[in-house]
């Protein structure tokens, strides 16, 4: 069996359907299969994205139908680097997990299932090729979030679900009408052929269209005014999955946006409108977060305000911006996945999880709080982080297209950035008394993780080389869109 | 079939599913309650299921079935996609709505109450 | 050789996380390691680096190129001598104190940091390092977990600030040169003239005199220098505010130099008004001001440190101010006093810190008379002040002269008034530094007070030695800087090893009156001793008054209102109009901020409307929005 | 006054998705011409017979050509179940049983309940086997099946289900459905390739169309039990005290 892009998803569906049955001869294995599972799709990610860097992208046909007919797979740099992405952040955060001590009380079974099919329906998100099928994905991703979100009992984690489910609900009604009205104007549903198409409907009733898509998307990539359920959401959900949010779903989202964006529309207004949107994200976000007293909720604000960071790079459009954009993807995975799951510990015995009640943790836990502080510094971008190179990408596309204004814009905003990160740092290592409350010492395996995460951070710092050549190809992915189609249409 | 009342037909069915969408919408938006909140989830949800169905129809048009009868006359069958799409928003629908039920469940246990202007103890 | 550049980095970096991880064997070692990376960097750098080597790196996608300049060298000399001597001065003063690990990782970071951004030709490589160096700095800031929010945050906040509006501007210039260099920045302007690139030029000149110090921006200096352990302190107001002069200088001198006279400055740009020269007024004044200001309120004070760091600020803004008139003495003095300032506010901070170590405070009302306990401590003290207030022989009336001259030939004669009246009033504090701290009365509580370490003692008196020399030998700093004013492209610029000259031909040999101030100083000092014989010893509370006898807590010493009348007389000018402003700024951006997150009202059913009406606007707006 | 607001919004909101569906007049025809392929409906018509033996066009989309949905879709349900059993979960002690909040219904309610029960299995299970010939399939059958456990569930206050049995059934049949998809991969197809089978059979044969009335069957009782199990989880919710 040669090993291709829908081992992504069979793989892990077929473990979830099974793990019940393996639950009835040992507890363990429910714990210990997902890992199984993840470290598999790790391994793919491997073969997979060594097989497009060298001979380019992986069409893969689903039930023997042929690309308008049936669905298809496309791996490519673009969607094979979030793919690998997400899978080896997914395989992290379940090591960093195995034993997380309230997970374990609560019936580890259905949170190991959830979680490993978050995983696989977000990089069912990034790698299917027709928009129908997207949306199952989105509702794959929808369900189990909304149960992980509120899967603490006596926390309001029901209430952070009920409101990421109405807003979701929102998403999924405009995905399918916007859905339904494509396949009304075109005939197909696969992406390529809506692609080449797109031509032939009507203009007001591609912008209605779009405007479905954007906000449905928008919904899941944490856009302004739509990302109401953020904060909550992130702030409720156990550790292990907030880091999953920054680092795996949302992602997702903003994929399928700028999938939406690049490849199924024309519109020239639409890059502007990611800039400006992105822009308002940024700004109301990180001004919220720097108000806030819960660290949880300050990291899920600021995980807002990347993510705009993120739309204004896409915006700009051009494949350096492009570039930037992706390289920012990546850093924020990996650094906002260090910040939460750090976090997570040092806020572990505080319900409140309040920024006060880790005053001095640094000499109670010096590893922990080292990471912490070594993740709030490269998200604020300073060097020799990985924060830094995005951001300087980023600001140089900008740069390149006189985008002056915005330039000043996100530096400002970085400003208030480095205020609230530095405000915990400060606090961790010399608050003014000691704090009360007993800090929560890591496992082994997870300190393991954050220690790898910490290391993947400098490393990317010093020598950013490892990571850009993926980028560079993913954002040439990306930006031609001509060559997306003649990959999955070959006849046409 | 329908002749000159198109319209009429047209307004009907698009009308009352699009209408099915807005008050569907109009209970999440207004309607303080939890439960009916989530009762207007899936009158949206229907509205939006029945759209489906309305346009894939072709006038004229049989099921899309080729039972023995018409397997070889091969008639004029509606659009078959939108009926299989619909299944598969149906079976979501249904999934999002019990997980809504049961958070509501939690919600009124938690705070005694189902009222959603009054479960907020998570904002700014 | 070509190497060289790296492996100093390496030395400096990697002793950082070996000083830390050391820590944990024995807190001594990472002191150790600390002084030995340093040595071993000094050691290296000026056996092994020729100036005018490069090496050249490329890393992710941008060509970086590390070198070293006549310019840069110069400021390598402050760099790693003082960072050498402080780390030696660290290793007695840090003893016993918690979390040296942590010290030295910082304090070495920020020196290689300091070394890096000597070494970038490039933007990239300079922000690289001056960021490294900004956040190490401020991880020392806090150290002392003293009023964290007050002073470390606010530091960080005008770095960032600083720092941000250099990004910009390198981003700025990248787009229009496609090339990171500083040379060819350095060729833009030269050939497009200066005002086409204003926004650009004065994001840079916001960066740099952030760390500078530099008026409306000086806000967070005194907190950081005073909170900071005092043998950092030497290094951060000795060194690392030297980097904001260190690309003050590249800019506007270059700037100065290098744009041809024939480029028409006013062509083509928005922002025409603004040509080089307002830019260099605009300098000139904040320079002097900050001068005044910085000394104003260095009198004020009663904690050495504060005053110390006062005093920094003001010298710092003669600095400005020097390099901004631009004639070749007015630079050259700035760059003297650069590297002097170094020097001997170097020694005071570590004087300042001897005085903390032993007797556990700075408060100059609560102690003084310590010119016999500590007499090594004095001497190098005595010898900074009076370099510091210009006086000959010591090396601090060169680059006063030279600046008066410069200011006055080339007309400047309003800056030569202020700027006179702050050195003047310079006097004031520098007396009270002397006396408050070592002379007077002995204090009950400083009886058993003695003389600092070997290991602090010899960098002092090493850097109050060197006031000495270049007092009397300034050829011996004329030459590096005539270099590096060459390199910049300041040319002819004459310099004698002991004289000092000025245009209308009068000279004054240093070495006559080294020679006539010793012959004075040694007499006095004689006379004094033989004169001291007879008095008699009281302590401070040993006073009768009309024989009523005072109260333990009323504060008879006379270091409390030591300037009362002058005080009085310039109290308009301490207003803290800036600290005021910026507070302001602060609080009201507070309550932007929370009236925008109160948009997150917790409600579900209000985002869900969020939601429609954005849906209703983008369908309303479609035809417009895309 | 929120009121108004929202209507006028919603309002406007129905004004642009008239407008959006006008240009889509009801009943017309959009398949185009079968023989074309021009759209996939076109296409779906035009080769299901001849190439999956399937007559129910809507099921070969549903289980072939779209099968990758359904998969997903199934485990949407399945998720469903294991989410509101984490959401609802509570520890239970020791030797505590299952109390439902119904009241006793009545003798005819019970016996009727019984009555029907057998009926509506049937049924259910008649249209997901069907599924391929007929209108119904899986999901529907699925449906019936579980109104028919619901019946019972309301009927009889202590109705037990066997959650054991549930379980079974529910990975059972998952297993089913994603072990033919890794089938397609084994033999050297694609992932839920309809190539278990030598021959397609004849249209309009219960036996026909290769794997996809197998895997009808497996979605019929995956859907009955995750119906069931939702429908349980819920009832069996213990009341607030006050």
């Amino acid at each position: 069996m040669v090993i291709s892009p829908v081992h992504y998803i069979a793989v892990p569906l077929l473990a979830a359907f099974t793990i019940p049955l393996f639950a009835k001869i040992h507890k363990e294995l429910t714990r210990i299969i997902p890992g199984i599972v993840l470290i598999y799709l790790t391994y793919v990610s491997y073969v997979l994205m060594s097989k497009v860097m060298t001979t380019g992208p992986i069409v893969e046909i689903i039930a023997g139908w042929k690309a308008p007919w049936g669905i298809n797979l496309v791996y490519n740099g673009f969607s094979g680097f979030i793919a690998s992405l997400m899978s080896i952040m997914g395989l992290l955060i379940w090591i960093y997990s195995y034993k997380f001590k309230k997970v374990d009380d609560e019936p580890a079974l259905k949170f190991y299932i959830l979680f490993l099919m978050m995983v696989a329906g977000s990089i069912g998100i990034t790698i299917t090729g027709d928009v129908f099928n997207m949306f199952v994905f989105l509702e794959i991703v929808g369900i189990t979030s909304y149960s992980l979100t509120a899967f603490y009992r006596g926390r309001d984690g029901a209430e952070a679900a009920f409101k990421y489910l109405l807003i979701g609900s929102f998403a999924s009604v405009f995905l399918l009408l916007g859905i339904l009205l494509l396949y009304t104007h075109v005939g197909t549903l696969n992406m390529a052929q809506i692609a080449e198409r797109m031509h032939t409907i009507p203009t007001s009733v591609k912008l209605s269209i779009f405007v479905m898509f954007a906000v449905a998307l928008g919904i899941e990539a944490e856009m302004f005014p739509l990302n109401g359920w953020a904060p909550d959401a992130y702030s409720q959900a156990p550790g292990p999955v907030g880091a999953a949010f920054s680092g795996i779903v949302v992602k997702a989202g903003v994929y399928a946006l700028i999938r939406i964006i690049f490849t199924l529309f024309d519109i020239e207004g639409s890059l502007q409108f990611l800039i400006v949107m992105g822009l308002i994200t940024m700004i109301i976000a990180e001004v919220s977060a720097i108000r806030q007293t819960n660290l949880k909720r300050m990291l899920a604000y600021s995980s807002i305000g990347q993510m705009g960071v993120v739309l204004i790079g896409f915006g700009i459009g051009t494949t350096e911006a492009i570039f930037a954009a992706i390289f920012l993807m990546f850093n924020h995975a990996i650094i906002k996945g260090l910040l939460f799951l750090s976090g997570s510990f040092l806020v572990y015995n505080d319900d409140k999880k309040q920024i006060a009640s880790l005053s001095r943790f640094g000499k109670k836990l010096p590893v922990v709080s080292f990471l912490f502080a070594l993740g709030a510094f490269a998200i604020v971008g300073f060097p020799p982080f990985a924060g830094f190179w995005s951001k300087l990408y980023l600001l140089l596309a900008a740069a390149d297209k006189n985008l002056i204004f915005l330039i000043a814009i996100i530096l400002m905003v970085s400003v208030v950035e480095v205020i609230y990160y530095l405000r915990v740092v400060g606090k961790l290592y010399f608050g003014k008394e000691e704090s009360k409350i007993e800090p929560k010492k890591p496992a082994f395996n997870s300190l393991i993780v954050m220690l790898i995460l910490g290391a993947i951070i400098i490393l990317v710092g010093v020598y950013p080389d490892v990571i850009t050549g993926f980028i560079h190809n993913a954002a040439d992915t990306l930006s031609d869109k001509a060559t997306y189609i003649s990959n999955v249409l070959p006849s046409l | 079939m329908f002749g000159d009342y198109q319209n009429v037909v047209t307004m009907s069915v698009y009308g009352s599913s699009i209408a099915l969408i807005l008050i569907g919408l109009y209970g999440v938006l207004i309607k303080k309650h939890l439960m009916k909140i989530v009762i207007g989830l899936s009158v949206v949800d229907s509205g939006v299921n029945l759209m489906f169905v309305a346009v894939g129809y072709i006038k004229g048009g049989t099921a899309p079935i080729f039972s023995p009868s018409v397997i070889d006359s091969k008639p004029l069958m509606v659009d078959p996609v939108p009926q299989a799409l619909v299944l598969t928003a149906i079976v979501i629908g249904f999934a999002v709505t019990a997980v809504a039920l049961s958070l509501v469940i939690r919600l009124f246990k938690h705070h005694n109450t189902a009222r959603i202007d009054q479960i907020k103890s998570l904002k700014w | 050789m070509m190497n060289t550049y790296i492996l100093i980095l390496l030395i400096l970096f990697g002793g950082a996380f070996a000083a830390y991880f050391l820590n944990k064997l024995a807190p001594i070692l990472s002191g150790l390691t600390a002084f030995a990376a340093t040595t071993i960097a000094t050691i290296l750098f000026y056996t092994q680096v020729k100036i005018g080597s490069q090496v050249q790196l490329t890393i992710g996608g941008i060509n970086l190129e590390w070198g070293i300049n006549a310019y840069s060298w110069l400021f390598s000399f402050i760099v790693l001598g003082l960072g050498t001597l402080a780390s030696l001065y660290s290793i007695q003063y840090m003893q016993n104190k918690e979390r040296q690990g942590y010290f030295y990782l910082n304090f070495l970071l920020s020196i290689g940091a300091m070394m890096g951004i000597l070494l970038s030709h490039d933007f990239v490589s300079f922000f690289i390092f001056w960021e490294i160096m900004t956040w190490s700095s401020f991880l020392i800031v806090i150290y002392n977990g003293k009023d964290v929010k007050k002073i470390g945050i606010k530091y960080m906040i005008f770095s960032a600030i600083g720092a941000y509006a250099m990004l910009m501007s390198i981003v700025m210039i990248f787009a229009e040169t496609k090339s990171f260099l500083i040379s060819d920045f350095i060729n833009l302007i030269s050939t497009t003239g200066f005002s086409n690139h204003i926004l650009m030029i004065t994001l840079l000149l916001i960066g740099f005199g952030v760390k500078a110090a530099v008026m409306p921006l000086h806000v967070w200096a005194v907190g950081a220098y005073s909170n900071s352990p005092m043998s950092y302190t030497s290094v951060f107001s000795g060194a690392l505010s030297k980097m904001g002069i260190y690309g003050f200088g590249i800019v506007m001198l270059a700037a100065m130099t290098y744009v041809s006279p024939t480029i028409s400055e006013n062509a083509g740009s928005g922002y025409s008004i603004i040509s080089i020269e307002v830019i260099k007024i605009i300098f000139q004044w904040l320079g002097a001001i900050t001068a005044i200001m910085g000394t104003l309120y260095a009198l004020k004070q009663t904690d050495a440190k504060k005053l110390l760091a006062y005093s920094s600020i003001a010298q710092l803004g003669y600095i400005i101010t020097g390099i901004a008139v631009g004639t070749k003495l007015a630079v050259m003095s700035a760059l003297f006093l650069a590297v002097l300032h170094g020097i001997f506010k170097g020694t005071l901070f570590m004087a300042v810190g001897a005085i903390e170590r032993q007797t556990g405070t700075t408060d100059m009302t609560k102690i003084s008379g310590l010119i016999r306990k500590m007499p090594w401590t004095f001497i190098a003290s005595l010898m900074s002040i009076i370099a510091l207030a210009g006086i000959p022989p010591l090396a601090g009336f060169v680059p006063k002269w030279l600046l008066y001259e410069g200011l006055i030939t080339s007309g400047h004669y309003f800056l030569v008034i202020l700027l006179f009246f702050s050195s003047t009033a310079a006097f004031l504090y520098c007396y009270r530094f002397l006396f408050g701290l070592f002379l007077g009365q002995e204090e009950e509580e400083t009886k058993n007070v003695k003389e600092a370490p070997a290991s602090m003692v010899i960098p002092m008196m090493f850097l109050a030695g060197l006031t000495l020399v270049f007092g009397t030998y300034p050829g011996l700093l004329f030459k590096p800087i005539a270099n590096a004013m060459e390199f910049v492209g300041m040319h002819d610029v004459t310099w004698n090893m002991t004289v000092l000259s000025n245009v209308w031909g009068d000279t004054v040999s240093l070495n006559l009156v080294s020679i006539a101030i010793f012959v004075i100083f040694i007499s006095a000092a004689l006379f004094l001793f033989k004169g001291m014989r007879g008095t008699r010893y009281v302590t401070t509370k040993d006073i009768s008054t009309s024989g009523e006898i005072p109260t333990e807590n009323e504060n008879l010493t006379y270091q409390l209102d030591f300037f009362k009348p002058f005080e009085r007389a310039v109290a308009p000018l301490y207003k803290r109009t800036m600290d005021k402003i910026y507070n302001a700024i602060g609080e009201s951006l507070e309550a932007v901020f929370d009236f925008t997150r109160s948009i997150y009202t917790g409600n579900g059913q209000t985002y869900a409307i969020y939601v429609i009406v954005f849906v209703v606007i983008l369908l309303i707006f479609k035809d417009s929005i895309f | 006054m929120k009121k108004y607001l929202a209507i006028f919004l919603l309002l406007i909101v129905g004004f642009y998705l008239i407008q959006a569906f006008n240009l889509v007049p009801f009943g017309a025809n959009r398949v185009g011409n079968i023989d074309d392929e021009s759209t996939v409906g076109a296409y779906y018509l035009k080769n299901t017979v001849p190439k999956t033996s399937v007559a129910n066009v809507v099921t070969a989309i549903v289980v072939n050509y779209r099968g990758f949905d359904t998969l997903g879709e199934v485990t949407v349900l399945f998720l469903a179940t294991t989410g509101l059993g984490s959401i609802l979960f509570r520890k239970r002690k020791h030797g505590e049983e299952e109390e439902r909040v119904l009241k006793e219904s009545s003798q005819l309610v019970k016996i009727g309940s019984r009555l029907l029960f057998p009926f509506i299995a049937l049924l259910g299970i008649y249209v997901f086997i069907h599924g391929h010939l007929t209108p119904g399939g899986g999901f529907q059958g699925g449906a019936i099946i579980a109104t028919g456990f619901l019946l019972m569930l309301v009927a009889y206050k202590n109705y037990k289900l066997g959650h054991g049995a549930l379980t079974w059934i529910e990975s059972l049949a998952g297993i089913t459905f994603a072990g033919i998809g890794i089938w397609g991969l084994i033999t050297g197809g694609t992932f839920l390739e309809n190539n278990a089978f030598p021959g397609l059979g004849n249209v309009n044969d219960l036996i026909s169309g290769g794997v996809i009335p197998i895997i009808y069957i497996a979605v019929g009782f995956k859907v009955a039990a995750e119906l069931t199990g939702v429908l349980d989880i819920l009832l069996s919710i213990k009341p607030n005290k006050n």
